[in-house]
């Protein structure tokens, strides 16, 4: 690997490479749709963020030419991932950890928004189809004055009292 | 205890305060070193070392680095603000935990008011009444934006969210009348959200929570509703001179017909009235914007009666005066 | 001295006609249309604020309804914050500067700069909508819930400031690539000067955090329009969450303000004292670590929100790390003055009232950073002050510095500098004394944003108020001799403050290519200990 | 500096060679992408916010989306990623024919995944499966599931957009690639969309098993 390619010749990537990798990335596309079907658990989440960072590396690094080009470009990718992360990560510290002092204050006082009430209070309409959401309906009895309904409900969250 | 204010900071009211108050001015002093350091400086060079009239330009000497003084002005300063850093954690620790055996209040912020519910079933309304010397836990919400619960004299503040519960406390050891403000802009009428705290001896606590329930005894109707129309914060919104202020006057509307916003017609009567007061959004008069919140539960049956006799009394003035 | 006439292939004449400066490539062109467009957004927030002024001169209305205070502050704060503070050094002076002073003939993308200008343009127009309609009043900050209940024109001004963003995007991006790919041969990365640096590390932190703005006003507009429950807590929203997302921007926004005219200060400092600079790496350096740590420190803004204490703790401790490289920054200029030989032109004076003021500005930051008394100031006047410290004291006052310092190079012509100097120590005066009292009153427990005040407040606001107009004063001179010297103004000659940086070997005004030959790099930028070059018009 | 590729048609005249001009439009291409995954970086950060608040939700309600054609997607966004990299490689090689046919596969492909996403769409908009108050599917326990569809509206919508700008730039390509406009001294726009192209490659293979597999 060359860090920094010759002054005016282009880095040409075989023809094998790329369909390597492309081959590459529909097998570990299929790999994680399989694991995805053994209950694992927490384990999951972190197998399939796994082989989504191995392919998108593999994009990056081979599609996107960072193995064999200028570091800078390199640099420039994961400052984003890296202040992309910061965001995140120091965002949870404040939402994963209000609870610390007081067990009240770290859950909204009501976990339904008010509209569920109005959705629940019209229980005919999707009832039958509860607990098999994705099978194949056919009837949408959503009306648009539901809609319409919810939408004026500025919904004020229970009172304290 | 030195309770008094100074140039920089409202009196103590608070146990916390005296606390919060060394660390601030320990910041003063220190700000105030650092500041008469280096202006001073700069002026000392700027005089010391100025081009004179006429002088041509020269070469100056080549001082790019001195490693003592550099060391020394990272250093210093990390450690100040390292001590800095502890001590207003601490400090904010001491504002966040809250006594095991402090008592309950539950404060509810609103457009435009704030609203308090005692362990004893009592309610007030932009007065928070508290015994001196025992130490209180606010629990905090809202019922339509952000607001932000703010008692200088205490040195606490906390947002009051909506859909979300928040505390803050504080043990006031001395009676007294405090200010108390919504720090979080709120809209309209947030500069005039502003309430007391009232410390009163653990005595006059008491008698406060056996009359707090003002009965309105011995008070015609008319006087007793004149008193909520003040305590219940109608005030803020509704005048009774005839000007329109968020809402609309209490004057001479008894018995009138108003338009409504959706342009139906409606007289004015001990229904209408109750009905705006326990559901206020129902029937908004032309011209005005739906930001009334409910009294349900802050006001009770005999209350509206005598703000509903009180509006009537107006009517009466005006009439009197032969408009 | 200087010859009697400008210089004449210049980048102001040539091309002819209005066509050519609206399509104009040219980064000197470019940057003075960003000029026109931040003097005309400071003028109208100026005038927002004079009014905000005026009714908080006595307790109660004393002009105007709450209603229209709060949509006059929330104006003030959006037009002077997205519309001129932004824009104001980086994407205005700094684009007629940067290439200059790394001897380069244009940006690395001249028409991605201009579209800039106009996408500057079209957020102002959007934005500007919000008043025709009736105008904000959520506040420059625009917290959730208020702003998915009011009434008033959100979506506008957030769709403005929305446009606006690619705006600051394109200028950052565009310089980070000038500065990496476009130096003259022989400008290595530490002959640059400190303005470049400070550039440099702007231009990273308005790629890297605007995009963040971008999807939160989308998250915001949508909230709005079909309650989507991120925001909003009457659909399982978390409101603060959005100020999480929202300060994720706006805190290094704040660097993106203060940053450049740390990065004028530097070059004024070193030139009028013709001194080089002390400590160049350090200040360099300091520049890009603000820029990186300063996206660690958002939280201190949410101290009392409902964020979790072990946030509060992480986010306090990260603030005071930022302050370092600040007090470095300070301690580095003083020393440069130590055995200069110091004149005190107008640009001067500007660099000078920053040191005073920028220090009180960054030690009060102190006091907001530390948890406990933050719990006590945060809200009040005191943050007003604090932040009016810094953006005016600070960004503001390295703004006027560096226009009188580069007028004469972009115009030709000297300004009278006998007004300059009056109209400095005005607008010092003035502005000490609408904001010093701030400190006070906030302390004492003022809350910010409010209409009406009780009593007690009453000879603190009086004071700010006549402050206001001191400085309104100082500004109104100002504009005047500048404007007059564009024609009655004496020919400065391609050096008026014998200056060492590549933009003050070119002829003034510049020629449409920058440079008529290659430049080439003999000294460093801030090497008045090796060489002389006289000024083209004699000192004053 | 070189010279042997200045190639005088496309030098603009700030720049003093053709390889400073590539070189500093592929540095402005990747600050550009930067910016782009914290433009998208935004969404994910709420997703996760709210994956971590509400798992349970979440878990139900992912089940709601299609695998099979969030799969089939991936698959046909993986393929065109190839082609946009082969297109690139035929252009080094001065093979322009084969050039303007990888570019037209990957401009079908993109097609043919915003045409799945259209029925997926449609699904949920039939189903009342929306975001925010939209929403009117009652078969979903946990606590606001609006939010997911919220998430998911969102994140794959504004992904839907980007595809539809490479899509633009891709024909943009062909035009130019038709007109005999690039050759191997001379290709810097095409890789520019090619790197733009395997970005929105990228952000999909984290979309899909985010939202279709672990909700």
């Amino acid at each position: 690997m060359s860090a920094r390619p010759a002054e005016h010749t282009t880095h040409i990537t075989p023809l094998r490479v790329y369909l390597g990798i492309g081959a590459t990335l529909l097998f570990l596309t299929g790999l994680t749709v399989w694991v995805s079907t053994i209950p694992l658990g927490e384990w999951n989440v972190i197998v399939a963020l796994a082989i989504a960072t191995v392919k998108a590396s593999l994009v990056a690094f081979f599609f996107m030419h960072l193995y064999y080009d200028n570091k800078l470009y390199f640099l420039v990718f994961t400052a984003g991932i890296l202040f992309l992360a910061l965001f995140i990560g120091f965002t949870m510290v404040d939402t994963m950890r209000r609870d610390d002092l007081d067990p009240e204050v770290g859950k909204p006082i009501r976990d339904q928004a008010a509209m569920y009430d109005s959705l629940a209070a019209q229980p005919a309409m999707h009832g039958e189809h509860e607990g098999e959401p994705a099978a194949g309906q056919t009837d949408s009895s959503a009306t648009p004055d539901s809609a319409a309904m919810h939408a004026d409900s500025t919904a004020v969250p229970a009172s304290g009292h | 205890m030195d309770t008094t204010s100074t140039m920089f900071l409202p009196q103590t009211g608070s146990t916390v305060a005296p606390g919060v108050d060394a660390l601030f001015n320990f910041l003063l002093y220190l700000s105030a070193f650092f500041f008469l350091l280096i202006t001073g400086l700069a002026i000392y060079f700027s005089i010391r070392f100025r081009r004179r009239k006429g002088e041509p330009a020269r070469l100056t000497p080549n001082l790019t680095h001195n490693t003592a003084l550099e060391i020394a002005w990272i250093v210093i300063p990390t450690i100040l603000v390292g001590i800095l850093f502890v001590w207003g954690f601490k400090g904010f620790l001491k504002l966040s935990v809250i006594p095991k055996d402090a008592m309950e209040i539950k404060v509810t912020g609103q457009k435009w008011f704030w609203s308090f519910s005692y362990p004893e079933g009592a309610t007030s309304i932009n007065e928070l009444v508290v015994p001196a010397g025992k130490p209180i836990k606010l629990l905090m919400s809202s019922q339509d934006v952000i607001h932000s619960f703010y008692v200088p004299d205490f040195r606490i503040k906390h947002d009051v969210l909506p859909n979300r519960y928040s505390v803050a406390w504080f043990d006031a050891p001395e009676p007294g009348e405090h200010n108390l403000f919504c720090a979080e802009y709120c809209g309209t009428g947030h500069s005039t959200m502003i309430g007391k705290v009232k410390v009163l001896s653990e005595r006059e606590y008491d008698d406060w929570l056996s009359t707090s329930v003002m009965s309105g005894e011995g008070m015609n109707p008319a006087e007793f509703g004149a008193k909520l129309y003040v305590s219940k914060t109608c005030v803020t919104c509704h005048s009774t001179d005839g000007r329109a202020m968020n809402g609309p006057t209490f004057q001479g509307i008894f018995g009138h017909e108003v338009t409504l916003s959706d342009g139906s017609k409606v007289t004015v009567d001990e229904n209408y009235i109750r009905e705006s007061v326990l559901n206020p959004q129902a029937k908004v008069v032309m011209g005005f914007q739906p930001i009334m919140p409910t009294f349900q539960g802050l006001l009770k049956d005999h209350e509206i009666d005598a703000l509903i006799a009180f509006i009537k009394s107006l009517e009466k003035k005006d009439e009197e005066s032969g408009e | 001295m200087a010859e009697n006439v400008l210089p004449e292939h210049n980048y102001l004449k040539e091309p002819k006609g209005l066509k050519s400066w609206l399509l104009t490539v040219d980064h000197k062109r470019i940057g003075i249309l960003y000029l026109i467009g931040i003097s005309v957004a400071f003028l109208l927030g100026g005038v927002f604020a004079l009014l905000i002024r005026l009714e908080l001169l006595s307790p109660g209305a004393t002009i105007m309804t709450a209603d229209t205070y709060n949509k006059l502050f929330t104006l003030h704060g959006t037009v002077m914050i997205f519309l001129f503070i932004i824009p104001s050094i980086p994407a205005a002076l700094g684009n007629f500067v940067l290439p200059l002073m790394i001897g380069a003939k244009d940006v690395a993308f001249p028409r991605l700069n201009l579209l800039s200008w106009y996408i500057y343009v079209i957020g102002t127009c959007i934005a500007l909508t919000s008043i025709v309609l009736g105008g904000v009043d959520t506040g420059w900050t625009f917290y959730t819930p208020y702003s998915t209940q009011t009434t008033t024109q959100v979506i506008s001004m957030t769709f403005g400031a929305f446009v606006l963003g690619f705006s600051s995007i394109f200028t950052g991006l565009n310089f980070i690539v000038t500065v990496h790919k476009l130096r003259a041969p022989g400008m290595t990365w530490f002959k640059m000067p400190l303005m470049v640096w400070a550039l440099y590390a702007t231009a990273i932190i308005q790629v890297l955090a605007t995009p963040i703005l971008g999807i939160t006003l989308v998250l915001l507009i949508l909230e709005r329009l079909f309650a989507i429950g991120i925001f909003d807590p009457a659909m399982g929203g978390d409101p603060v969450l959005y100020q999480h997302f929202f300060w994720f921007y706006s805190h290094p926004a704040v660097y993106i303000m203060i940053l450049p005219g740390m990065g004028i200060i530097s070059e004024l400092i070193s030139t009028f004292s013709r001194k080089t600079i002390f400590g160049y790496r350090p200040i360099a350096f300091s520049s890009v670590a603000i820029a990186l740590i300063g996206f660690l420190v958002w939280g201190h803004h949410m101290f009392v929100s409902g964020q979790s204490e072990v946030a509060a703790m992480v986010f306090s401790a990260l603030t005071f790390f930022v302050a370092i490289p600040s007090a470095i920054k300070v301690f580095n200029w003083l020393t440069t003055l130590y055995k200069g030989q110091i004149s005190f032109e107008t640009p001067m004076l500007y660099a000078l009232w920053f040191l005073c003021t920028f220090t009180i500005g960054g030690l009060t930051g102190l006091f907001l950073g530390t948890l406990s008394v933050d719990v006590h100031l945060h809200d009040t006047y005191f943050v007003v002050a604090h932040f009016h410290y810094v953006m005016v004291g600070g960004t503001v006052m390295a703004l006027f510095g560096g226009l009188h310092y580069w007028w004469p190079k972009m115009f030709g012509r000297m300004y009278n500098e006998t007004w300059g100097r009056i109209s400095a120590v005005i607008i010092f005066v003035g502005f000490n004394l609408t904001f010093f009292p701030q400190f006070i009153m906030g302390s004492q427990g003022m809350p910010r944003r409010y209409f009406d005040y009780v009593p007690e407040y009453h000879s603190m606001h009086m004071a700010s108020t006549v402050g206001s107009w001191v400085m309104a004063v100082g500004v109104i001179i100002m504009l005047h001799y500048l404007l007059s010297s564009l024609r009655k103004g004496e020919i400065a000659g391609n050096n008026p403050w014998g200056a060492l940086s590549l933009e003050w070997t070119t002829t003034s005004p510049p020629s449409p290519h920058n440079f008529d030959e290659q430049p080439v790099i003999t000294h460093g930028p801030h090497d008045y200990d090796k060489v002389i070059v006289e000024r083209t018009i004699p000192p004053r | 500096m070189s010279d042997s590729t200045t190639h005088a048609a496309h030098l603009q005249h700030h720049f003093a060679d053709a390889e400073q001009q590539r070189e500093s439009a592929k540095l402005g291409m990747w600050v550009f992408l930067l910016t782009e995954i914290l433009l998208f970086g935004g969404l994910f950060c709420a997703y996760t916010i709210y994956r971590a608040w509400y798992p349970d939700m979440f878990l139900n309600a992912h089940k709601a989306l299609d695998v099979t054609m969030g799969g089939i997607n991936t698959v046909v966004l993986i393929t065109s990623s190839v082609t946009m990299a082969l297109a690139i490689r035929y252009m080094q090689q001065d093979r322009r024919k084969q050039t303007i046919a990888m570019l037209s596969t990957t401009l079908v492909l993109a097609g043919v995944f915003l045409v799945i996403k259209y029925f997926e769409y449609m699904h949920k908009i039939h189903l009342g499966q929306l975001p925010g108050k939209y929403y009117t599917f009652t078969g979903i326990e946990g606590s606001n599931p609006h939010i997911f569809f919220s998430v998911y509206f969102l994140m794959t919508g504004l992904h839907g957009f980007h595809v539809i700008g490479g899509m633009g730039a891709i024909a943009w390509l062909l035009a130019k690639t038709r007109k005999g406009q690039f050759s191997s001294a001379y290709y810097t726009p095409i890789e520019m969309v090619g790197l733009y192209w395997h970005l929105v490659d990228m952000i999909w293979i984290f979309l899909f098993p985010l939202l279709y597999l672990i909700g």
